[in-house]
């Protein structure tokens, strides 16, 4: 199952990737006001294609004086960490990936490890900015782990477990162990039968949407993306700790990005958002999640399973691109003071007001 | 030879080789790197065991917080020069006499006692130890914790370049 | 499944190798990687031996602690390194010999 | 014993002090002000004549005694102060005279030479030590200043250091007349133990036993043998002559000499009739040699200097035989014409002399002057004048005194005749040779007037009119001497004499014959060998001989002994270091050695520490195994 899954990712990666390229550069455009790029292909559609083989073409430089060995494996490290964590993400109620029992335990361990990359390509270039940029990137990261993992961790309380097959399940209609699922935890409004957004975890756990929202703003710091971009601040550091790199390697560290976006996306979407379930329910008659989840044991469900959580995460790689063009970087001591005052306390407290909720 | 095996001496190849690069490398990145390597291939020899949990927590804990902070040392205490650290050894004769006296007891005296054991493997899942966590060890898990919570501030205290 | 006595085997060489580095290293990031790593031969005996005793956990627990343990060491033991760094401009703990009547 | 007397004369410290700042400024001026140094010391002692000139004018008369305490040497009171009577502040003035004239020659003599500020410094310290020997009321005193006279003649005689021979003559006349102050001083000791004070004017009036003075005047008379240069002691003076030629004139001539003269006439009344006879053989003995000794050389220099020792042996005679009063007046006179000729022989070697050679002193290559150097030859004649005693000279004067105290006594008498005949021999034949027209000098200097000024001032004073109104007798303008009356057939004999000698001067002479006389009949030649037989040639054997038992003997047994003496302390220090401090040793090497091996286990590293700890463990654990494997 695990080979399937990644068999099935990496090439689901590259087309994403490309494409989330495209719509990065179309949509700071539009916000902007501006049409970006148009020439390649239809509606500038190839242009992201074009500068892929571009940079595939490039030389493979190592500076001088790098650690030349750490210099080429630290892209690859990155990529790895990263591409690793979609290993144990379950696509469709069949395609349950690496289902373990610590499967989110698992897979926050192994996002972590991509800071090691980080360090070691930073290191390995022997350049000041990208030493800077290691260092921010390190802190920030280590840092965002905290309250990212205490909203994961209220997920996992509300949940009872830490397997990401087993919240997904929980989150459908099919909904094993069967039981009432309260919509916004209301006694008596069970909405296990109706499914779709109303047994979605947000839903059934009001509290949760303060703690998708403290994991968002982690998870957009844990994937260096604005405003939390400092470690490849361009208007301080060049371009942080890949200002060495170029060519392959550099593609893979922006693959690797793009993927770190998408995962940490992938998990929101799998542990707040129902993750390949349906968001449409069944109103009545109108079986509208019935019709759009397949059947289980058959290849629809996989398919309307993977079609719902990719589209849900791609939605949610789109709003992290809207909040990139929308606000501006912040200062280190802002984002110290961000984690450590505010979404630490809050995400604590949200740890606690689920506790309790549990124990009502 | 099953495919267990397999991984754990697999594993074992990558552990080798991160203690070899820990014991003779010149660069303190390539030890840091060669812990790395140990560490997370401990770390598949504990799931290889079935310790699920310690698996994880081997990840997590060492791998993204020890040794992101030991990088952090690394960083931090090599800045004086523009040349890379060079590490330096010093007794190497000492030291191995007694590392290999120390690993030729153990194997020679100690191992044989542990010829006839085999893993059996499976002895607590997840649930089963995170319940004896919290039951048999709570106390112990709430010390560990308020241990945590003190050298916390004593990391932080001691690290902080405000002095009086 | 895996026989013990080859991750005695494995632990032992841990075990050696930290020793060998925390006698041999002449840098105070290294020391403590040994220490790290005489830890995890600990560790990874403590692992090894609960699997002999079905449904005992207490190696297990241990395991978890001596992690807990292992963290505080790194932590303190790097601000401590930092901070004598920052004082004495090295990492070496010869250097650093004030505990030394000077000679 | 009161020995304070108030008779103060404050001349007598300036005079005295005078030449003493001379000499000080002298060596304080001399690195720098080296030109100015010979006109500042004329000055000084030009002031310091005028004092003496008071001085004598003030004490033609009487006598004036002052005297304070100077120490004490427990009860007895040593006094220093002055006695001045007419003698002494005439000889006072002769000898502040005579430095004055010599001062002023030394100007031109000088000029140019090296050292001239230390030759001018010691003139003046010999002028205020000789000055201090004439006026001391006190013998102590006097021995003092006799020995810084002696002192200043060393340094005078040595003034050309560079020559070797001018060191070895002033080592000589240094070591002679030391010599001779052993009698001087035993001579104090004799009068301190007898008469319990050393005062002139308290000896005067004492009565001393004819033993004491005996011995008293024998010592005195080995004083003045040394300092006058008589018989045994003689040959130091000719030696002398390597000094410059000034203080030749000053020391070696006039002054210095006559100080032993001065004494034995001041000090007459201690000696009794043996004593003075004793003197008056030496005199005469002294008298012929330095005659003989006159005779045989060329040397100018040299033949003044015996005709110095000469004089000086007829003046110890005349005192010894005649009067002390005729010995001082021969004394004055001679100082007069014997400076003369000193200056004046001096001013010809000037004249002779070639810059950059060594002096021309030889009166066979001395003739042919005339011409040019008339006002020198004349004055040089003058002056061998009145040494031969020629009339109208002082010279003639003083010598006819003599002859008449001794009138009554045939024996001295003829011997005084004879000598006076070989005194005009030599001079005569001096004379001879430097009037020769034969022109032997190659080129000639001319002399200086301030050479030639103290030449004629000595020359007139050599002429009757220094001593007396009267060219026949002394009817002196000087208190001190005695107005004698004339003998006319002792100036007769006197006269005869002298045309005698001058006759056999020119029958002998008049041809300048060169040929030089055999070594063996010069007094210098065997003067030195005696004083080698006599004197070094035993006190060297002597020497050698306690020498050589010094090493055999004392030196063989102090070897042995301390050969002994180290061989005991080797084997008491090896004792000591082996066996004492052995175990002593051994216990704090051992402390040592085991404070070292601690110490090392505690180095500060902690690396150590813990390989130390590891080692231990593993030792432990194989101790363990090995219990558990044998239980």
């Amino acid at each position: 199952m695990i080979a399937s899954t990644l068999f099935f990712l990496l090439p689901f990666l590259v087309l994403y990737t490309i494409l989330v390229v495209y719509a990065e550069r179309k949509l700071s455009a539009f916000m902007q006001d501006r049409l970006g790029p148009m020439e390649v292909g239809y509606y500038g559609l190839l242009q992201t294609v074009a500068d892929l083989l571009k940079l595939l073409q490039k030389e493979d430089l190592t500076p001088q004086g790098a650690d030349r060995w750490l210099f080429k494996a630290a892209p690859l490290l990155i990529f790895l960490a990263v591409f690793a964590g979609f290993a144990l993400l379950p696509l469709a109620p069949a395609w349950p990936g690496s289902s373990l029992p610590s499967g989110i335990f698992l897979l926050l361990a192994i996002i972590s490890l991509d800071v090691i990359g980080i360090v070691l390509a930073g290191w390995a270039s022997n350049n000041k900015y990208s030493m800077m940029g290691t260092v921010r990137s390190a802190a920030q990261i280590i840092s965002y782990e905290v309250p990212l993992g205490l909203a994961v961790a209220c997920v996992c309380l509300y949940a009872g477990t830490l397997n990401l097959q087993e919240i997904s399940w929980q989150q459908s209609a099919w909904a094993e162990p069967a039981g009432p699922k309260n919509f916004l935890g209301i006694p008596g409004l069970d909405a296990r039968q109706a499914g779709g957004f109303l047994v979605w975890n947000v839903f059934t756990m009001p509290v949760l949407w303060v703690a998708w929202l403290i994991f968002f703003i982690a998870s957009l710091a844990e994937s260096n993306r604005a405003p939390f971009d400092l470690p490849e601040a361009e208007s301080e550091l060049v371009a942080g700790f890949q200002t060495e790199y170029s060519g392959f390697r550099w593609a893979v560290i922006m693959l690797a990005e793009y993927a770190m976006m998408l995962l940490v996306s992938l998990v929101g979407v799998i542990l707040f958002f129902g993750s390949w379930t349906t968001p449409l329910p069944n109103l009545g008659p109108v079986r509208l999640a019935d019709w759009t989840s397949g059947t289980v044991g058959h290849g629809s469900a996989t398919a309307w399973g993977i079609f719902w959580l990719m589209g849900k995460a791609v939605l949610m790689v789109c709003f992290q691109i809207w909040v990139r063009w929308t606000f501006p970087r912040v200062r280190i001591d802002q984002l110290v003071s961000l984690c450590w005052k505010y979404l630490t306390p809050f995400s604590l407290v949200c740890l606690l007001l689920v506790a309790v909720w549990k124990l009502l | 030879m099953s495919a267990a095996d397999y991984f754990f001496y697999g594993w074992c190849l990558v552990m080798v080789a991160g203690l070899w690069a820990m014991a003779v490398s010149k660069k303190l990145i390539h030890a840091a790197l060669g812990l790395l390597s140990c560490l997370v291939a401990l770390a598949g020899i504990y799931a290889l065991l079935s310790a699920e949990l310690l698996a994880v927590i081997q990840l997590m804990v060492y791998a993204g917080g020890v040794l992101v902070l030991i990088l952090f040392g690394i960083m931090l205490t090599g800045r004086l020069s523009d040349k890379p650290m060079r590490i330096e050894s010093r007794n190497v004769a000492v030291g191995s006499v007694i590392a290999a006296g120390l690993f030729i007891t153990l194997i020679v005296f100690v191992g044989p006692a542990f010829l006839s054991v085999t893993s059996t493997g499976s002895p607590g899942s997840l649930r089963t130890l995170s319940l004896a966590l919290f039951s048999e060890y709570t106390l112990a898990f709430e010390l560990a914790g308020v241990l945590l919570l003190i050298s916390l501030i004593a990391g932080a205290v001691i690290a902080s370049s405000r002095q009086s | 499944m895996i026989a013990t006595h080859h991750i005695f085997i494995l632990s032992a060489l841990l075990l050696s190798v930290g020793v060998f580095m925390l006698l041999t290293k002449r840098n105070a990031i290294l020391i403590l990687m040994g220490l790290e790593l005489i830890l995890n031969a600990a560790n990874l005996n403590l692992i090894a031996f609960n699997q002999r005793y079905a449904d005992a956990l207490a190696g297990e627990a241990m395991a978890v602690f001596v992690i807990v343990l292992a963290v505080c060491e790194a932590a303190v033991g790097v601000a401590i390194i930092l901070q004598a760094y920052r004082h004495y401009a090295t990492a070496v703990p010869d250097q650093i010999s004030e505990l030394k009547d000077p000679a | 014993m009161n020995v304070a007397s108030t008779d103060w004369n404050a001349w007598v410290p300036i005079a005295l002090a005078l030449p003493l700042v001379s000499f000080v400024v002298s060596f304080w001026m001399g690195p720098r002000y080296g030109w100015l140094v010979p006109l500042m010391a004329t000055a000084l002692l030009l002031a310091g004549w005028v004092c003496t000139t008071v001085i004598l004018v003030d004490h033609s008369a009487g006598t004036s005694h002052f005297a304070v305490p100077w120490f004490s040497l427990g009860t007895d009171v040593i006094p220093i102060g002055w006695w001045l009577s007419p003698r002494s502040v005439t000889m006072l003035w002769v000898v502040y005279t005579i430095s004055l004239l010599v001062h002023v020659y030394s100007i031109g003599y000088m000029a140019g030479e090296g050292g001239i500020a230390r030759y001018f410094a010691w003139l003046g310290f010999f002028t205020f030590a000789m000055g201090g020997l004439v006026v001391s009321s006190n013998l102590l005193v006097t021995f003092c200043c006799w020995e810084l006279v002696g002192l200043s003649s060393y340094r005078l005689i040595g003034h050309w250091h560079q020559q070797p021979a001018a060191g070895a003559a002033a080592t000589k006349a240094f070591l002679v007349n030391r010599l001779g102050d052993i009698g001087l001083l035993v001579a104090l000791m004799l009068l301190w133990s007898r008469a319990g004070t050393l005062d002139m004017p308290a000896l005067t009036a004492m009565a001393l036993s004819e033993e004491t003075k005996t011995a008293v005047g024998l010592c005195v008379l080995l004083a003045l043998a040394g300092k006058s240069a008589q018989f045994p002691l003689l040959h130091w003076l000719p030696d002398a002559m390597a000094g410059p030629t000034p203080v030749s004139a000053l020391i070696h001539a006039a002054t210095m000499v006559a100080a032993g003269v001065y004494l034995f006439v001041q000090l007459h009344f201690l000696f009794s009739a043996d004593a003075l006879a004793v003197a008056a053989v030496v005199g005469l003995l002294t008298l012929f040699v330095g005659g003989w000794g006159a005779l045989t050389q060329f040397d100018v220099k040299k033949i003044l200097a015996y005709s110095t020792i000469s004089q000086l042996g007829l003046m110890v005679a005349g005192v010894a035989l005649a009067s002390p009063e005729a010995g001082f007046a021969h004394l004055f006179t001679h100082a007069f014409f014997k400076a003369g000729l000193f200056l004046g022989a001096g001013a010809l070697i000037h004249a002779v002399s070639r810059h950059g050679h060594a002096p021309q002193q030889d009166i066979r290559h001395m003739g042919g002057l005339w011409q040019s150097h008339r006002l020198v030859l004349v004055c040089f004649a003058v002056c061998a004048a009145s040494l031969a005693g020629m009339p109208l000279t002082s010279g003639f004067l003083s010598k006819e005194g003599l002859l008449l105290h001794v009138r009554h006594h045939s024996f001295y008498f003829g011997v005084m005749a004879t000598a006076s005949f070989v005194t005009t021999l030599y001079s005569a034949r001096m004379v001879f040779y430097l009037l020769s027209p034969t022109p032997q000098a190659a080129a000639t200097h001319p002399v200086p007037a301030i050479m030639q000024l103290p030449l004629f001032v000595l020359s007139v004073g050599s002429l009757f009119i220094g001593l007396s109104a009267s060219p026949l007798s002394i009817q002196s303008w000087w208190p001190v001497f005695d107005a004698i009356e004339s003998a006319p057939w002792v100036m007769v004999v006197s006269l005869a004499v002298l045309v005698v000698g001058v006759g056999v001067a020119w029958r002998l002479y008049r041809h300048r014959p060169t040929a030089t006389l055999h070594a063996r009949w010069v007094p210098q030649t065997w003067l030195d060998a005696a004083q080698k037989h006599i004197a070094v040639t035993p006190a060297l054997q002597a020497s050698r001989l306690t020498h050589h038992a010094d090493r055999r003997w004392l030196d063989g047994v102090l070897h042995a002994a301390s050969y002994g003496y180290v061989t005991c302390s080797f084997v008491i220090g090896w004792v000591d270091r082996v066996l004492i401090d052995g175990w002593v040793t051994t216990v704090t090497h051992a402390a040592k050695g085991g404070g070292k091996l601690f110490r090392s286990l505690v180095n500060g590293k902690i690396q150590s520490y813990l390989a130390w700890g590891m080692l231990a463990l593993l030792s432990f654990m194989v101790w363990m195994l090995y219990q558990l494997a044998h239980r």
